[in-house]
Formats: structure tokens, C-alpha cells, sequence
């Protein structure tokens, strides 16, 4: 198998438009089965009532940010080492929704803590690095939106992407850090006693239909986008010949 | 089944709003997100059609 | 007064085999294709005069020469390597002047040229410089900040910056903007003075150049332009 | 390539006692946000006491953003960034060599102001040392991190706060293990592991950021 | 005289609209600067309660100062500055509406992102709205001082860090009577005193500022 | 194509009545005296060429008669009152070309322009101004941001905003930079309709002009300048 053949934009264009359906129809099928499953078979929280319900898309959204920001700065190495511009369109297809599932948890988070801690938010680790997770998707974003070249963009985001995949890590322990420095813990993030084996088959339901999700979201965004870049070659005008008549 | 009656699945022992508000704006988060992809989608399709014609004079 | 111009005082053994030359340059911005395909070589003693209208490119091709930006599609070539390869030794001997005249605004000319030359890893002393300065006409103004100099004052600090510097290649957009015309004529001179001695430079203008003696090449970016507003076909361009 | 550090060094050096009064208005700046703070939060010290080593470090990384913003800013302008990356020597040399300059014009007058200020808050002397050597490691990492953004930010529309944006949530850990060594002394739980931390983060910050830097300006000027 | 001001107006606004995004960032250096206070000073809720007042107002002048930089800034180094300037209406006119627009711009968004701010920080809601209202007051106090500051550093070296040293006394009475009226609230002794006094602040500013401004932009340029 | 250019649609009952005038005008900058006792009159349908070298004070001058920096001694007068008195009168019929293009970055073309007349108290939409752009040569940039444009384009823009200003009198600081051989003779077609029509323009340039058939007045600053070097006595200035 020649990987070159496939991150050559025309192919990888092609491919991407057959895969599409799939990945967009395998995650509106498994958020129906993960919906049911949450409300409907798995039981009530003995400690917390209804309102653990939200962690089913709590904990997904929350896994989903950090994992499509390290998909990114993977993407975002591979292409400053080999110079493939297939690479940063990757990254710049997937931010957006890395940056949606970012605020999501957080959002879902403060409305699971009003009930649970009497807060809408705490400064805890967990809390607090997420939001910083925010503030570098809002940030890479805000970068590439400043910049109209797309060379430059993409190098200077991925560049700012890489950073920040260092600094992350070293940013989630020292708030862990400061945090249990501080104060006792007179809030925690405790987790629901036993999890019954339904929930976590209802969670992981939900974290695949969220990644097919951003399968599928990613690949029509770098479809846009290899367009764009490539629209003087004779395949893309074709491409998009095709598109206009569909 | 969880549920007895309607009223008491849409008020979530106490938290529908908790709940609710955090599965509508997900919802909403994703069904925006779509949206905005459907619609970029066409701008782009028209800008570089409008482009085309321009480079073609 | 004359000063003798400092050339390659550096390195090069024999400045004459020197060779520059740009291979199938392509070069995009935004989403206009600028130009494609262009052939160039220039050798030694030779000056390069890039020609075209207003925002035809010839800035964007000056700044793939001097390797600031990377071209689309071709390659730069200092003595038949890759600029990108032999990046120390190609700018040791190239100097890039472009429509921003890099002074800064609040040191002196002298200052600036000093400062100018330190960059390029040489010591020179204010009294080195100060005759390239009153060579350039700038002898009233050696200690005012160059903030208050003239627009022309300004880019007569620029050029002296490049002729202290002693490299081969001299790349320059558009030199004599702003210049008065005993600015020009001096130009012209040192042009001239820099060729004959073995040098290569690539420039821009739209302004007429006297350049008798010269070993003169033409590349034409864009179409050719004539004044009563035809345009006939262009020359190195393959569109 | 020592000539051409010393020469960047020495340049920056010499724009800054050229623009007199210019450089010292970063510090200005310091010293106003923490004195602002007191007006804002009422004069309690006990109160300012505990605050005091979370507001200093805050006030020193706005300061710090303050200066970045022109760090590279008017040379891409002028176009003396150019002429900086024409010369002969490698890009990480050159953001080296600015990340040098600006720490010796913007963070070590800060070593020098912040005991006072942390007079003001009331602060016990040990605090006030371990204060002096938290910011002696942390501001280099100010510097070092904050030319990384100032590279990539070159020259876009509204690079002042978009520098803000990019550079802020990286600060973080300087801002935690710094403010943290002061509080740690406070509570009596003594510095070191803190101090040590700071260390390690301004070590990798030493190592990668130049490198990203001239990588970034690079980019920027294509 | 309108077409005018409404040029001015539209003119900036326009340009804030180009530069996507842009002018959303300082709003977002606001959230940023208050996000980063917990992790400088604890997360005690009580303690944070406390200071929210003070810190929400010290951000909102920081974003401001900001922002103001590049009030007349980007139109002298551009020459559009001089052209205005040379426009038939007076300076005056060109002052208060570029002090509109930068309240659009800056002012407005804040007072919708402040509440979210206060419940970060565990504020009670009459504490949240009284924040709102004082914002709402005290914001166009921000943008027509700043104007004022923006036009006199305008050109000179270290302008930026200069507005700063400039203006930030001159906005200690904004702070005081903003960040007074929120923690009256949370002690129970209500806001109105402060309210009414930061009104009677804006109106003078409104009076004074964009004349002031004039002045100093036509010395500006000379 | 041919645009008219928009002239004086407001106000003057009689353009053919207006004049521009300086009187014993005393420019000092720093400690540097640059001319004195400088007397200039103007009249409805001349073109004054300022003319000096580099750094003699032709920009000061200028600015001095748009009234943005104030004289040492002596005073600027339009229709015979000073300028400081009648100065929105003035400003209404004057429009200032400087070395700096007063071009937004982030705005296209269009826009710029329409900001520009928009400042000026006029209303204009993208239908009247999209010509004149064309007229300058700027057909293919018309939805660019400033930014991306090349050197002379942005002059262009400047340029063009000066025409649908429709004011009397053009203060234009070397209006040539920048600009390519067909970007200088539009300019000098311009100038010539512009004084033919009873307009006013003071102005400088290094670069030759042909202004045939135009009323020109020539004011030197500093002394002569011949290429050889050689430098004649002062003319306009008192030294
Ligand atoms: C704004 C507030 C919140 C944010 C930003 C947040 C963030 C996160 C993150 C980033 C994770 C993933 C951590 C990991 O997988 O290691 C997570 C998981 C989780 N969160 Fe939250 N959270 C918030 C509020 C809450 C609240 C209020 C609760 C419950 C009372 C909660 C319960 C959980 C649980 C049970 C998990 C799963 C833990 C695991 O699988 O290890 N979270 N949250
Ligand atoms: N992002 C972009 N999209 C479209 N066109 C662009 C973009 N960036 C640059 N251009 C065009 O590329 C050209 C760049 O020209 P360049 O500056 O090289 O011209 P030039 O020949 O030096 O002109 P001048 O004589 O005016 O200096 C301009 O015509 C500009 O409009
Ligand atoms: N503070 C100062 N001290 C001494 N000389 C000064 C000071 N400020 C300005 N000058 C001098 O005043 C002159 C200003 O010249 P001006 O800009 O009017 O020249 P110009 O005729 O427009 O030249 P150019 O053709 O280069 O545009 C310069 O020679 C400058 O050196
Ligand atoms: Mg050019
Ligand atoms: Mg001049």
C-alpha cells in the first residue's frame, strides 16, 4: 500500500466523499441507541437522582475535546516533518469540533455541579485545565482566522498546536498540584460509588457515535477545504462541476 | 422501564433542568454545527464558482 | 569626494564564478497565479533589471530570490544549489533592500548602518561609516535620529547599509524611491562601480536608468507596458 | 554567531535606552495593576496578605504581554526583521538573542521593584524572598514563551490581543508554581518543590521555545 | 455633521468586522485575566467572592487599555489619522465617534460575558446585577478617558505602554465607585450612593473627554 | 475608458475666484532652519511644483499649507484669510496626498474610498466609485483587502480617493511613488483636466513630468540641483 497514494488531495478527496455516509450514518444510529440506553435502561443513581444522566454526554464530550486536540498535533507534526499539506488540513478540519466538545463538557459539567455542589463551578484541575483547553482551541482558531494565507496559517497554527500539546500535560498537574496544595477538599470530584456495567456500555455508546460524529464532520470539512486549495487543478473543477449538479 | 408517566420523564426527578439543559444545548451545539458546515459548504461552492468566472475573463 | 565601494572584502576566492539563477519559478498569492515557469540566470558582473507593471510581481519574485518566501512550484539556485540548502553562504554574499527601508527610528544613520552591518557578523566603526553616509549626501543629519530624516533621507540611510556590507549580490526593489536626482545619479554610480567590479545585482524600477557600460539583462514580469496603454505579449513568461 | 547574539543584544539594548523612559513604562505598569488591586478589593491585609503573591504574578505577566507586543512588532514593520533574517545566522539565534533582551530590559527591574511591592502587601521577608527567586526563574519563561507568541502573531490584524489569547493559558504553570512557591512560604510549607518546577518548566522552556520562535517568524515573513 | 459622525462610526465598525474575530479577543482577554486570578490566588469560593469585584473591574481595565492602543493608533502610523483629521468637521466630532465605536465594540460584549464572570466567582445574583449596571456605567467612562490617552501618546515612542502610565489614574474613580457598588452589595449596604457617583463621573467625562481628545489629536500630528 | 473626473460639485459659486497663498512662511524643524520668508500665491487653474532635493523641506512645506503643522512665523491664507480662521471652509475644498497612503489594511479598495468620501461629508456608493478605481488601474484588486496589494496599487488607491473627493485644490506629496509608466501618465492626465477645469493642485515629485499645456508655477526649496553636483544659489529661499 503506497500511503503517498492516498494523502495525495484528488484520492484522498474521493475517498473521503465515499466514506462520509457511513461514519455520519453510524453515529446518528449509535446516538439513538446511546439516548435510549441513558434514559431508558439505565437505572436511577441512588446517590445523585436523575442528574447523573448528564454524564452521558458529559464524560464523552470531555474524552472527545482532549483526544481530537492530540489527533491535531499529531497531524500537525506529520506535516511540518514531511511537508504534507493533507496533514494541516486535518487539523483545521477538526478543531472546530474539538472546540465544541470543549465547551460542552464545560457546559454540561456546570450544570451537573449546580446540583451536585451547590456551584456552578469550582476551581478544581479537572475544571480549570479544561477551560484552558477552551482558551487554545479559541486561540488556534483565532490565529488561523487572522491569517489569510493559507501557507502561512497552517504552518503557524501548527506550530501554536504543537506548543500547546507540550503544554498541556504540564499545565493539567500543576493545577492538580496547586489545587490539592490549597485547600482541603472540601469539594470532589467523587465519581458515581459503582458504576453499573449499563452505564459505562451507555457512555461508550456515546463516545463512538461521538467520534464517528467527528469522522464525519472532519471529513466534510477537509473535503471543503482541499477544494478550496486545489480548485485551478482540472480534477477539482471537475469535482466541482459535480458538486454544483448534485 | 425507568418512567411512569411523561410528566415525571420530562421533569428528571427534580433536575430536568440540568438535564435537559444539558442534552438541548448539546443538541443544539451539534445541529449549529451541521448548520453552519451545510451552509459554508454552499458559500464555498458559490465563491469559487463566482472566482472561476472571474479568472476565466 | 569618492569612496571606494567595500566589495566582497569576504570569502570568495573568485567572485566571477559566482551564478544565480531561478528555475521554473512559479509563484501564487492569495488566489491570483502571479507568474509560472519563469527561467532566470544571471552571472557575475552582470545586473538583472526586473520589469512590469504595478503589482505584477516583481516584489513577490524578489522576495522568492532572496528566500523569504518559498515559491509555489521551482527553486532558487546559488551556483547551481538549492538556496534553501546553501542558506548561510547565500545570504553572507546577498543583500535584500526592500520598499521598507528597515531603519530604525530612533537610532542615527550611523547607528543604524553599525547596527546593520553587526547583523551580517561584521564590526565596522562609526568612522568606516561615515563616509559611505556622506558619500549617500546624508553628511547634515549623521547624528539626528532617523526619525525626523526626509522621506528620500530615509532610504539614503538604507543604501548606505548595503554598501557597507561588501556582498556580491544586491537585491534591490525599487532603490530610487524617494530619491532627488543627484540621489539617482549616485545610484546609478554605484550600481555601475558594483558591476563592473564583478558584482550581480537584481533590480526593480519604474523610473529610467542610465546604466551605460552596464552588462544589462531584462526580465519582463506581466505584460509589456507601453505608455499609451497597449500591452503586448509577455516576454519571460510561460502563462 | 557570538557577534551576531551580541549584536541583536545589544541593539534592543540600545532601541530601549534610545526610546528613554520607554522601557521602564512596562514596569510602570506593573506597579499600577498591583496598586490598583488594593483600591479594588477594599484594604483589609490580611485579605491583601494572602492575595498578594497570586496578584503580583498576574500583574507580571499582563506587564510582560504589555512589552511582547512590540517585540517583534515595529522591527516586522520597519522591515528590520527582514534584513535580521537575511543575515547570515540561523533563526534561533536571533530569537534567542531577542528573548535575552527583552528578559534583561523587562524582567530584571521587575527583581528589583517586586520586594517593594511585596512590602506593600504586607509580606513577610522570607516571603518576599522566595517571591524575588520565583520571578528571578519564572520571568525568562515570560520571555522565552512570550516571543513564541509574538513571532506567530507577526503583523495579523489585532496581534496585541491575539498574542494575549495565544500566550495567557500557556503561562499558567509559571503563574501556578510562581504564585504557589510565595503561598507555599506563607503557609509555612516552605518553597522548594515549587521553586524546582518552575525550574524544570523554564529549562524545557529554554530548549524548545527559540527554536519554535524562529520557526515562527519564518513563516510570518513569507 | 452626522454623515460624519456616522462615518466615523460605521468606518470603525467596519473595520472591527473585517478583522474577524479580532475584536472579540480583548473581550476574551477580559475572561482570560479574571480566569487567571483563582489560579494566582486559591480557589477558596469565599475568598474568590470576596475579590470578585475588584478583580472583574481591574480586568475590564486592562481589556480596555488593550484595546485602546490601537484606538488612533493604526490610523496615524497608516496616514488615515491625518486625512480625518483634515476632514471639514471638527476633531471633536471625530473624538466622540470613535469613542462610540470603541463602546460598541469593547463595552458592549462585556456586559453580557460579566454575569457568567460573577457566577464563575460564586457572586449572589443582586451582586451580579448591580456588576452589570456599574459596567454599563462605567465602560463609556473607560472609552472616552482612553480616548483621551490613546490621542495623546499617539506617535510617540512606547505609546502603548505610555497610555497605560497615562490613563490608569485617571480611571482609579471608574474602579473605585464600580468595584465599591458590587461589594456593597454582597455587605448588605446597597449601591446606589456609588452608582449615582460613577454616573455623575461618566457625564463629566462625556463632557470633557472628546474635546480633550481633539485637542491632543490635532497636536498629534502637527 | 475614460471616466470624467468629479470636480468641485459643491459649492463654489466660482471656482475661477479661489486662491491659495503663503506669506513670509518660516519652517524651522528641530534646530534646523529649513527655509524663511517664503511667499507663494496660488490661482485657480495653476499647478505649483514644489521642487528641492532630499530633505530640503518640501514635505514640511506642504504640511504647513494643508495646515496640519502650524509655521514658525508667517501664515498660509486661502481667498486671502488665514487658514486657521476659515479653516473648515478650507478643508471642504482641499484635499493632502502625504508620503503616507492613508489606505486601511483591512478594507478592500471600495470601501477605502468610500470611508474617504464619507469623511468628507460625501455620500457615495460602490457604482460611482468602481469606475474611478478602474480608471486607476485597479479593475482586477476592486474586492482585495489593501493589505495584499503591492506598493504602487496602494498609491493608486490614495490616488483615487483624492478623485472622487471632487475638492478644488490637491495638495500632492510626491503622488509618482510607486507608480509604473502608465500609472504616470494617468496621473498627469489627471493633473492636466484637474487645473484645465479650474482646479488647483500644489505639488511635488523627483521624477520628470510632462505637463504640457498646464499653467505651471515652480517654487524651489533649498538650493538648484544639477546631476554633475554642482550646486546654484537659492532661489525662493532668504536665507
Ligand atoms: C464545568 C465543570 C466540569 C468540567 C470542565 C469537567 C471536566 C471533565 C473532564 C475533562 C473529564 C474527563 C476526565 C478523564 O477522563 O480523566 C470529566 C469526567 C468526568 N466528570 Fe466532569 N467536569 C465537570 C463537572 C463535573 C461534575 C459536576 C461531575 C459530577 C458531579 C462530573 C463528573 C465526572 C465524571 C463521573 C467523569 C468521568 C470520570 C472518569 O471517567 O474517569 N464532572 N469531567
Ligand atoms: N491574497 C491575495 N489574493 C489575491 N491577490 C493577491 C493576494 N496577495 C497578493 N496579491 C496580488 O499579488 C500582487 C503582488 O504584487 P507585487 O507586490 O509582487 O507587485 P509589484 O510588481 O512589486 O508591484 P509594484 O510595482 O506596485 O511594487 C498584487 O497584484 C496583489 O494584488
Ligand atoms: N528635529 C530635527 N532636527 C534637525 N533637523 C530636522 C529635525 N526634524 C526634521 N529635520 C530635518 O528637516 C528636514 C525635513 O525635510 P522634509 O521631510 O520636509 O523634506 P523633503 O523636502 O520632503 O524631502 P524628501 O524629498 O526626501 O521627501 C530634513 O532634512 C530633516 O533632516
Ligand atoms: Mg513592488
Ligand atoms: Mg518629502
Amino acid at each position: 500500500m503506497n500511503l503517498y497514494h492516498y494523502a495525495a488531495p484528488a484520492t484522498f478527496y474521493r475517498l473521503a466523499g465515499r466514506w462520509t455516509p457511513w461514519f455520519a450514518w453510524g453515529a446518528g444510529l449509535l446516538t439513538g441507541i446511546g439516548l435510549y440506553i441513558s434514559f431508558f435502561v439505565a437505572p436511577t443513581d441512588f446517590q445523585q437522582g436523575e442528574a447523573y444522566r448528564i454524564i452521558f454526554i458529559h464524560v464523552p464530550a470531555a474524552w472527545m475535546s482532549m483526544f481530537i486536540y492530540l489527533v491535531m498535533a499529531f497531524w500537525c507534526a506529520i506535516g511540518l516533518a514531511f511537508n504534507t499539506r493533507l496533514s494541516f488540513l486535518m487539523a483545521r478540519a477538526l478543531a472546530p469540533t474539538g472546540a465544541l466538545f470543549c465547551f460542552l463538557a464545560l457546559w454540561t459539567g456546570a450544570l451537573w455541579g449546580k446540583p451536585m455542589w451547590g456551584a456552578w463551578w469550582v476551581w478544581d484541575a479537572r475544571l480549570t485545565s479544561q477551560l484552558i483547553l477552551l482558551f487554545l482551541y479559541v486561540g488556534i482558531m483565532a490565529l488561523w482566522a487572522a491569517i489569510d494565507d493559507p501557507k502561512r496559517g497552517d504552518r503557524a497554527g501548527a506550530l501554536l498546536i504543537l506548543v500547546g500539546a507540550v503544554n498541556v500535560p504540564i499545565i493539567y498537574f500543576s493545577v492538580k498540584w496547586w489545587n490539592t496544595l490549597h485547600q482541603g477538599s472540601s469539594i470532589n470530584l467523587t465519581k458515581a460509588p459503582s458504576m453499573a456495567t449499563i452505564m459505562l456500555v451507555g457512555m461508550l455508546v456515546m463516545a463512538i457515535a461521538a467520534w464517528l460524529y467527528t469522522i464525519a464532520v472532519a471529513l466534510v470539512r477537509v473535503r471543503g477545504l482541499i477544494l478550496e486549495r486545489e480548485r485551478h487543478t482540472d480534477w477539482a473543477q471537475e469535482a466541482m462541476k459535480a458538486l454544483k449538479e448534485a | 422501564m425507568v418512567w411512569q408517566s411523561g410528566t415525571e420523564f420530562w421533569s428528571m426527578g427534580g433536575y430536568g433542568l440540568y438535564v435537559w439543559g444539558s442534552f438541548g444545548v448539546t443538541g443544539l451545539g451539534v445541529a449549529l454545527e451541521v448548520w453552519l458546515l451545510r451552509r459554508g459548504q454552499r458559500s464555498l461552492l458559490n465563491r469559487l464558482q463566482r472566482m472561476q468566472r472571474w479568472e476565466a475573463q | 569626494m569618492r569612496f571606494p565601494v567595500i566589495l566582497h572584502e569576504h570569502l570568495f576566492s573568485n567572485p566571477w564564478l559566482m551564478q544565480l539563477s531561478a528555475h521554473d519559478l512559479t509563484c501564487q498569492r492569495g488566489d491570483r497565479l502571479l507568474f509560472s515557469g519563469l527561467q532566470m540566470d544571471l552571472q557575475a558582473g552582470q545586473l538583472l533589471l526586473v520589469q512590469g507593471g504595478n503589482g505584477r510581481g516583481k516584489t513577490s519574485f524578489l522576495r522568492l530570490l532572496s528566500g523569504l518566501s518559498q515559491p509555489e512550484a521551482g527553486e532558487v539556485r546559488w551556483n547551481g544549489e538549492s538556496i534553501d540548502r546553501v542558506r548561510e553562504t547565500y545570504q553572507q554574499s546577498m543583500v535584500y533592500l526592500a520598499h521598507a527601508n528597515g531603519v530604525k527610528d530612533d537610532l542615527t544613520p550611523v547607528e543604524n548602518v553599525q547596527i546593520y552591518a553587526g547583523l551580517r557578523g561584521q564590526k565596522r566603526v562609526p568612522a568606516e561609516i561615515e563616509p559611505v553616509l556622506v558619500r549617500m549626501g546624508l553628511a547634515a543629519c549623521l547624528d539626528l535620529p532617523a526619525r525626523v530624516l526626509s522621506f528620500g533621507q530615509r532610504r539614503r540611510v538604507a543604501l548606505a547599509g548595503l554598501l557597507v556590507s561588501g556582498a556580491l549580490l544586491w537585491i534591490l526593489d525599487e532603490p530610487l524611491t524617494g530619491l532627488d536626482v543627484r540621489g539617482v545619479a549616485e545610484v546609478e554610480t554605484l550600481l555601475r562601480e558594483h558591476v563592473q567590479a564583478g558584482g550581480m545585482v537584481v533590480m526593480t524600477t519604474h523610473q529610467p536608468l542610465r546604466l551605460q557600460g552596464v552588462d544589462t539583462v531584462m526580465l519582463q514580469i506581466g505584460p509589456v507596458m507601453q505608455v499609451d496603454g497597449s500591452v503586448s505579449a509577455p516576454a519571460n513568461e510561460a502563462a | 554567531m557570538w557577534r551576531f547574539l551580541l549584536t541583536v543584544i545589544r541593539r534592543d539594548l540600545l532601541l530601549a535606552a534610545r526610546r528613554k523612559g520607554d522601557w521602564l513604562t512596562s514596569q510602570f505598569f506593573f506597579v499600577m495593576v498591583v496598586s490598583m488591586f488594593p483600591l479594588g478589593i477594599g484594604a483589609d491585609p490580611e485579605q491583601l496578605r494572602r492575595v498578594a503573591g497570586g496578584v503580583l504574578w498576574v500583574a507580571a505577566l499582563l506587564a510582560s504581554l504589555l512589552s511582547l507586543q512590540r517585540l517583534y512588532a515595529d522591527d516586522h514593520r520597519d522591515g528590520s526583521l527582514e534584513q535580521m533574517l537575511l543575515s547570515p545566522q540561523p533563526a534561533l539565534i536571533l530569537a534567542l538573542g531577542k528573548a535575552i533582551a527583552h528578559w534583561l530590559i523587562f524582567g530584571l527591574p521587575l527583581l528589583v521593584i517586586a520586594p517593594l511591592l511585596g512590602l506593600q502587601f504586607a509580606l513577610p521577608p522570607d516571603a518576599i524572598g522566595t517571591l524575588v527567586i520565583a520571578l528571578a526563574i519564572g520571568t525568562p519563561v515570560l520571555s522565552l514563551l512570550g516571543g513564541v507568541g509574538a513571532a506567530l502573531t507577526l503583523g495579523l490584524r489585532g496581534g496585541g490581543t491575539l498574542l494575549t489569547l495565544l500566550i495567557l493559558p500557556l503561562y499558567v504553570p509559571a503563574l501556578i508554581f510562581g504564585a504557589g512557591a510565595v503561598d507555599g512560604v506563607l503557609a509555612g510549607l516552605g518553597a522548594e518543590a515549587q521553586l524546582s518546577l518552575l525550574g524544570a518548566f523554564m529549562g524545557l522552556c529554554l530548549l524548545l521555545a527559540p527554536w519554535v520562535t524562529g520557526a515562527a517568524l519564518r513563516v510570518s515573513v513569507d
